[in-house]
């Protein structure tokens, strides 16, 4: 098979979007507030503000899938079919790296350079965002339904708890779960040797064989969280609160929680790229952030959105999801960042586990 | 029989090419894939190496999940054969007039989606369902007992998914016995369950054969119900075979993997065909 | 080789009936068979032959009435418990099981000893010992018919039911197989009730014969009897042909019936008179009727006819069939058989017509005087 | 008979009836979840895996999902495509195999029951790795669909148009060749409409079998999506309403053409 | 309705070969069917009759040897450029087509105009107007035997061809079919050609009959020339029964063959004697066979025996059918029509049985003697 490398300057298609007023963008279910009786959202005015018709699909349920979808055609250097996709931080890093992704035209995301925040500017696979730009940060814990077991606190009784034992769900993001057990296990997921990792994979082998576990899951854990099919699980920060079920909590697990980004990347031969950076541009408006976060509940990567929840909704400025102070922010963990080869040593044990 | 030399080869021609083409063909393509190097990616490309380990690596890695999709799929064909000849047995003797009807109401299900009447399973089988709860106060189940992520509900569906593919070749085979066959075992002082055992059962074999065959295949190869209705620990091989293509990228494990479990279907079959001593299929 | 049971019994029925959803297939039969007889059932096609033979069998459960052999009734005995075995139309025979296994298969079921034995005797009682391990594919039609016979006689039933068992085969070979059933019921003693609607296969095998119609049957009796002395036209047609000819009885006494027939004085025999005042049908077989050119003489005395035509001449090698137009206008059949006395008449000879008295009978003018003539719709 | 006997004769007689029966009822006990379903109002809630409210609103706005109604027309499209084809050149294989004798008959039989016989994740791996090897890999989309399904509906058209055409008695052709028709005349006057039941079925079991398909499709379908990969891809983020509407709709058009196509044959021939 | 073609024109077959795989079915068979005439091929099961047929209807390509219709070669013309027609043996009606449809399927094909018109008279012809609307598959098989009839008919060929159209049909029901195509043939004056296996269809039906047996023709000419003077065993056999005696010719001058026959002497006219010296058969038919009680007189002058003993009697209504057990320990069937002159004769009655020597024949002893009699093997 051949090599999927690209040349982003010369896998490229000319741009319509002056012409064609529209926008293909992929992200995740539950990334986004929807219109509902009185309330207008985002997307909605961005349409009515620029006139540009979005297709807006929550087809990104796990970055590994979504890669899988796209591999064939983005790998020789045909059209992806999309604008716009929002990944996780490490393959974001991995699809700029290949080549896959276009630059951002700077003169038209002005935004992002002014408003996004310092902590999030320059990460060591896009310096200085030039082909990226943060859509969401958010957390991985635990969330559980209160109203069928009682609170569960820390990661370690998620995997070990008898009357949790095959009705919890863990994430198939091999970062997201394998941080959170090297936690419980005393390791640092940002920076842990190879015993640390098998420590960590035959825990979680362990944990599956135990039948503990009922389902690897992507974002599809929401729906059998609030079906009562699984009672606990690994979850991401927002979704609970958007799921709306006050039965449904989400909770920092005791040994500590994963922090992450999902990243705008404009894709090669994408045919708006304009439309996409106007998009981009359009959602680092704080106001604009601050109504989008309070709707998703994720940590929201814009300068001034705080600021802007005043308005929106006070309840929610000081919201440590939203809004991590900055000691909460010292019990948040992110992933080592990892060389091509170690991806493909660790993926390959840890969908042994999950797939096998 | 036809005069006319080379008509057959004509008629023959398109579909014959196109089952070269898109079936032979890309079998061939599947070794070379089992073959491959596994230290490629996805990203880098991938070189043909004639590396036989990939089927040692293969079966060493997955036999359990190979052999879980085996048990599953004899355990799911066993039932099918029982519910599916019990059903056929119906329509082709009981059934009268409304033999037709009953026919279409068999295949009927195939137009409302695989996945959407799967999923469906997974909500009459939820864990705080009616099913559920009523096996709970039946006591069948314990109180923490559950039906979804277990193999029975694995097997469930893959019964309830492949059933009509037993049920036809099953009432073809059945409907052509003669009644009067039954009749004279039955004068000759066969009772009814004798009767059925040395008359209908056997003259029913080759539909038997055919249903065993077209049910048991498609389930070794299934991964829908098992990702549905199962859990990790009921993962089957088609789990495994679809996730190293899409998700991992492991294109020469998959290959391997791919044919091995064709390898070791095709043995199967041949054998069971062998001792059932059908040489007409379908 | 007597296979029957010491104490044979007879099959009795007694007003049995069998009525379906829209139509009534036997209607209040009774007829009793005797132990040991060759008794055949014949009748049209739809008369009820097959229904009848089913409820014997089991096959089929009466609406009402009984069915007894000898005093046990079986009415509703499970089939698979009845000591009673049939030979089906077209043999039914098993297509997965070689010929060992068909004749094999009730002893089998019963839990018999000495199975293989028993199969060997009786696939050479129909001279088969050296098809046992063939398939019933395999063989041809007449060789079908004798395994589907051995398979039903190995149980020694004590009634062998037999429907239309030659029905299929044609015409040399039927006759052939005629005299080999004949034969085998002779030698094994076994009362067989032979369904057919081949009036020559009936007389020439059968010692009784009934006569069904419409669900009902007509007439019972020797082959001879019912030949010579039909009591209805459904059977003087059915069984055989006859020649009925309008009449009206002129006087009656106590040995004879005198019957005015389009003004010829005919006497018939009181035994063979169905009818003894008013209209009637006087009946005359074929083969009793006997014709010579106007004039010559005939060597049968008795009713002499003047003024016949021969319009119709049929040559059958054996014999010749002739219709002869009658001064009033029918058409009568007269069967001559080829002895080469004299040479074929041909169509249009004016000829004169003779039968004795004694053969003649009568039916009431009642009857259908086409009953039983089978044709098409 | 007394009256006990005849109840159980009854009983005897019904029960595997009613066993087959209680089998079917298990096949149709899902699609009435299917259609229970299509009315249930979840807008209130994430769980799809339980009735709420009675609504109309998901048949009024069956389209409402986005990409959801072009999935389905995209299926339609690919299964009425994929049958005609399969169809015409399975019939015509069907036609060379029962009427023609030729050397390679039997591979060709084999060859046509081996895709029967192989599991659909192989099939449809193979066919994935047949397409990137040959640099199609990027053009994964409607035509490699197309061809997947043509692929594996062929067998099934052969095997069912065989079947209709070797029960054809071969003298009706001879007498129609003996009555003035040419070989071309004999095809589309007897042959034909004798083997069109045979080759109806085989379409619709085609249809059938392609708008289904999800683990061959899912494999090579690039960015397209049909149905029952929208349905896959929803499953993870909470089914809509709606696809219980497409599913209830789809059953009962089926079930309606196949009904009183029977009812109408049967009429033509109770009127004659 | 005459729908013969004014230039009728003779059939011809001449040196007719037809050579399967692994068997040759028709062996140079030469053959001449007159225009008009009502021909039948007569012959046991396997003898080539439908591959002859097929062969004229073009179904089949001939190995060798041509076919004639009048001047015109038409071998290897296509089977619908050929103005012959056939009734095949189970009728092949069109099933999806109704009756009229089925009829009217030739004139369609060759564009006729007036298609509606002609169907209906044609359907009036075969008595079937009423049923032109139903199915195929609706009918009996006596109707669809019509129609199948009609449907050849309609397009006037000049040659018929009708392979075996009634072996499906039961006895009776044959019966009358056969009366009814005869009628047909007669009022249509087409040339038919009308494969059988029974002698008796044969010889009431046609105005020739050609006997044929292993590929080849045995014996051809009118019903009654090849009843009367059977040229081999198979045919004296086959069509109908024969007596056939071992002889030895003891003289034989111009008119007549002289034979010593088991001590006594025959004479048989020279044109029945097919062979001149040495060993050979006597023939002589059962009709012809007269028997009467021992010491009684036989109305038959000629070859006169004493000695023989009834072993069988065989009652068949009209007829009965008696076996003689000869004193040189051979049994021979005697024909009695059963006028009623005397009584059935008994089993185990001492009989004289006496022929008339002109209806005697001579066969050579080369010959089979059980040649076309049907045993199953
Ligand atoms: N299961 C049934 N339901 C309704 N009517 C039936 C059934 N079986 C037989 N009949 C009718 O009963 C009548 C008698 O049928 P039966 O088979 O006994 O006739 P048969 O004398 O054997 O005729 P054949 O000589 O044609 O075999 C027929 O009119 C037939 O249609
Ligand atoms: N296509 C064929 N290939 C090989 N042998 C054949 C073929 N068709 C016929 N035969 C053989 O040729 C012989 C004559 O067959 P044909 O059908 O002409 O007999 P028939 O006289 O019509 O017999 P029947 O009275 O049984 O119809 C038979 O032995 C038959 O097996
Ligand atoms: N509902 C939105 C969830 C977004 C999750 N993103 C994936 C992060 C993986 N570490
Ligand atoms: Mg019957
Ligand atoms: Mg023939």
């Amino acid at each position: 098979t051949p090599d999927r490398k690209q040349d982003p300057a010369s896998c490229r298609t000319r741009d319509l979007s002056s012409s064609d007023k529209r926008l293909v963008v992929s992200n995740w279910p539950g990334y986004i507030d929807e219109d509902d009786g009185d309330y207008t959202s985002t997307l909605t005015e961005f349409e009515k503000k620029t006139g540009i018709k979005v297709s807006y699909t929550a087809d990104v349920n796990d970055n590994l899938e979504f890669f899988a979808k796209v591999v064939n055609q983005l790998g020789s250097c045909q059209s992806s079919k999309r604008d716009m996709f929002v990944l996780t931080d490490w393959m974001a890093a991995r699809m700029i790296q290949v080549g896959w992704i276009q630059p951002l035209d700077k003169a038209k995301v002005p935004n992002v350079h002014a408003n996004l925040i310092d902590s999030l500017q320059h990460v060591g696979w896009d310096p200085d965002r030039t082909y990226s730009a943060p859509w969401q940060s958010g957390l991985t814990g635990i969330a559980y339904n209160k109203s069928k077991v009682k609170e569960v606190r820390s990661f370690e009784e998620l995997l070990t708890r008898s009357d949790l034992r095959g009705r919890i769900s863990l994430l198939t993001e091999m970062r997201d779960t394998m941080g959170l057990i090297m936690l419980t296990e005393g390791a640092d997921p940002a920076n842990f040797d190879q015993d640390d990792w098998d420590n960590a994979i035959d825990r979680l082998r362990k944990a599956r064989n135990d039948g503990q576990v009922r389902a690897f899951t992507g974002n599809d854990y929401i729906q059998d969280l609030s079906a009562g099919n699984i009672l606990a699980c690994e979850a991401w920060s927002g979704d609970v609160a958007a799921a709306e079920d006050e039965n449904l909590v989400f909770v920092s697990p005791e040994e500590g929680q994963m922090i992450w980004s999902d990243n705008m990347l404009v894709p090669n031969l994408a045919s708006h790229q304009g439309n996409a950076e106007e998009w981009i541009n359009y959602y680092y408006e704080p106001e604009v952030a601050a109504k989008l976060a309070a709707y998703v509940w994720y940590i929201c990567p814009v300068k001034g959105a705080q600021e802007a929840m005043e308005k929106v909704d006070p309840s929610l400025v000081d919201n440590q999801l939203i809004f991590p102070s900055a000691e909460s922010l010292k019990t948040m963990h992110s992933f080592m960042a990892l060389e091509e080869f170690q991806i493909r040593a660790y993926e390959g044990d840890f969908a042994d586990v999950i797939g096998g | 029989m036809r005069r006319g030399r080379f008509t057959g080869y004509w008629l023959m021609l398109p579909a014959g090419l196109w089952l070269a083409l898109f079936f032979v063909i890309p079998f061939y393509s599947l070794l070379a894939t089992s073959l491959f190097d596994p230290k490629g990616s996805v990203l880098t490309g991938y070189d043909v190496d004639y590396r036989f380990a990939n089927f040692v690596d293969a079966l060493d890695e997955f036999w359990e999940p190979l052999f879980r999709s085996l048990w599953y799929a004899a355990a799911a064909t066993a039932i099918c054969l029982v519910l599916g000849y019990v059903l056929a047995y119906a329509i082709a003797f009981k059934a009268g007039r409304w033999r037709n009807l009953l026919l279409v109401l068999v295949i009927a299900p195939f137009f409302t989606s695989f996945l959407v009447r799967t999923l469906s399973w997974k909500l009459i089988l939820a864990d705080d369902g009616f099913v559920v709860d009523t096996l709970q106060f039946l006591h069948v189940l314990g109180d923490d007992g559950r039906l979804l992520a277990t193999p029975v509900a694995v097997i469930a569906g893959l019964v309830y998914n492949f059933l009509p593919f037993m049920v036809l070749p099953l009432y073809a085979s059945l409907e052509k016995i003669d009644g009067r066959l039954i009749e004279a075992a039955s004068d000759l002082y066969a009772s009814p369950t004798r009767g059925f055992l040395k008359v209908t059962l056997p003259l029913s074999k080759p539909g038997v054969v055919a249903g065993t065959l077209l049910t048991f295949i498609p389930a070794a190869g299934d991964y829908i119900n098992a990702a549905l209705l199962g859990s990790p620990n009921q993962r089957m091989v088609g789990n495994v075979i679809q996730n190293l293509f899409t998700s991992t990228g492991d294109y020469a494990t998959a290959g391997a993997l791919s044919v091995i479990l064709m390898a070791i279907i095709v043995a199967m079959v041949m054998v069971y065909i062998r001792t059932a001593g059908t040489e007409e299929l379908v | 080789m007597s296979l029957a049971a010491d104490n044979g019994r007879s099959l009795r029925l007694t007003a049995l009936t069998k009525e379906f959803a829209t139509f009534t297939a036997v209607r209040s039969l009774d007829l009793e068979v005797p132990a040991g007889s060759f008794f055949a059932l014949l009748g049209p096609s739809g008369c009820g032959k097959t229904t009848t033979l089913r409820m014997v069998a089991g096959l089929e459960v009466p609406t009402s009435g009984t069915i007894h052999l000898g005093d046990d009734e079986i009415t509703y005995e499970k089939p698979y418990r009845r000591p009673v075995n049939t030979v089906f139309q077209n043999y039914a025979l098993f297509p997965h099981l070689d010929i060992h296994e068909n004749v094999a298969f009730g002893l089998r079921r019963r839990k018999v000893k000495d199975v293989d034995q028993q199969v060997k005797e009786m696939l050479a009682l129909v001279e088969l010992e050296s098809q046992a391990s063939k398939k019933p594919p395999q063989m041809s039609g007449g060789q079908q018919q004798r395994v589907a016979l051995a398979r039903a006689l190995i149980n020694r039933p004590e009634v062998l039911l037999l429907d239309e068992p030659l029905g299929a085969l044609d015409l040399k070979l039927r006759r052939s197989m005629q005299i080999e059933l004949k034969r085998i019921q002779t030698e094994v003693g076994l009362t067989f009730v032979h369904v057919t609607h081949d009036q020559e296969e009936a007389m020439t095998m059968a010692d009784t014969i009934a006569v069904m119609n419409g669900g009902v049957i007509e007439q019972m009796g020797s082959p001879a009897e019912l030949y010579e002395n039909p009591r209805t036209t459904f059977v003087a047609n059915f069984l055989g042909q006859s020649n009925l000819v309008a009449g009206t009885v002129a006087s009656a006494d106590g040995d004879v019936v005198r019957v005015d027939m389009h003004g010829i004085q005919v006497s018939i025999p009181a035994e063979r008179a169905h009818t003894r005042a008013g209209d009637g049908w006087v009946g005359i077989r074929p083969e009793k009727v006997l014709i010579a050119p106007a004039g010559e003489p005939i060597d049968a005395p008795g009713n002499h006819m003047t003024g016949g035509i021969i319009t119709d001449v049929s040559f059958v090698g054996v014999s010749t069939q002739y219709l002869v137009m009658m001064p009033w206008g029918q058409e009568l059949m007269s069967f001559e058989q080829n002895t080469g006395r004299r040479a074929v008449l041909e169509k249009g000879t004016k000829v004169d017509v003779s039968w004795r008295p004694e053969f003649a009978f009568l039916l009431p003018a009642s009857q259908d005087v086409n009953a039983g003539v089978i044709e098409e719709a | 008979m007394n009256g006990v006997q005849r109840a159980g004769r009854w009983i005897g007689e019904h029960l595997v009836l009613a066993a087959g029966l209680l089998v079917l009822v298990y096949m149709f006990v899902p699609i009435a979840v299917v259609m229970l379903m299509s009315f249930n109002d979840n807008s209130k809630s994430r769980n799809v895996y339980a009735f709420r409210d009675f609504t109309w609103s998901n048949w009024a706005n069956p389209c409402r999902p986005d990409g959801m109604c072009s999935a389905v027309v995209r299926s339609i499209e690919i299964g009425l495509l994929a049958t005609l084809v399969a169809t015409l050149l399975g019939t015509l294989a069907a036609f060379a195999l029962v009427r023609h004798d030729f050397v390679g008959r039997s591979v060709a039989n084999t060859v046509i029951f081996l895709p029967m016989a192989s599991p659909e994740i192989v099939m449809g791996s193979s066919l994935l790795a047949l397409f990137v090897a040959g640099g199609f890999g990027g053009r994964l989309g409607f035509w490699t669909i197309f061809i997947a399904h043509v692929m594996f509906c062929l067998s099934f058209v052969i095997v069912t148009v065989k079947a209709r055409l070797s029960g054809l008695d071969e003298n009706l052709e001879q007498a129609a060749m003996d009555l003035y028709a040419s070989e071309w005349t004999t095809f589309w006057r007897v042959t034909f409409p004798l083997v069109f039941p045979g080759i109806a079925a085989a379409a619709l079991l085609s249809f059938s079998l392609s708008f289904d398909d999800f683990i061959i499709t899912n494999l090579n379908a690039g960015q397209t999506v049909t149905f029952p990969m929208f349905v896959w891809g929803v499953a993870q983020r909470g089914i809509p309403m709606q696809v219980n509407v497409v599913g209830t709709v789809m059953f009962l058009i089926s079930l309606f053409l196949v009904l009183t196509n029977m009812l109408l044959t049967r009429r033509r021939a109770a009127a004659s």
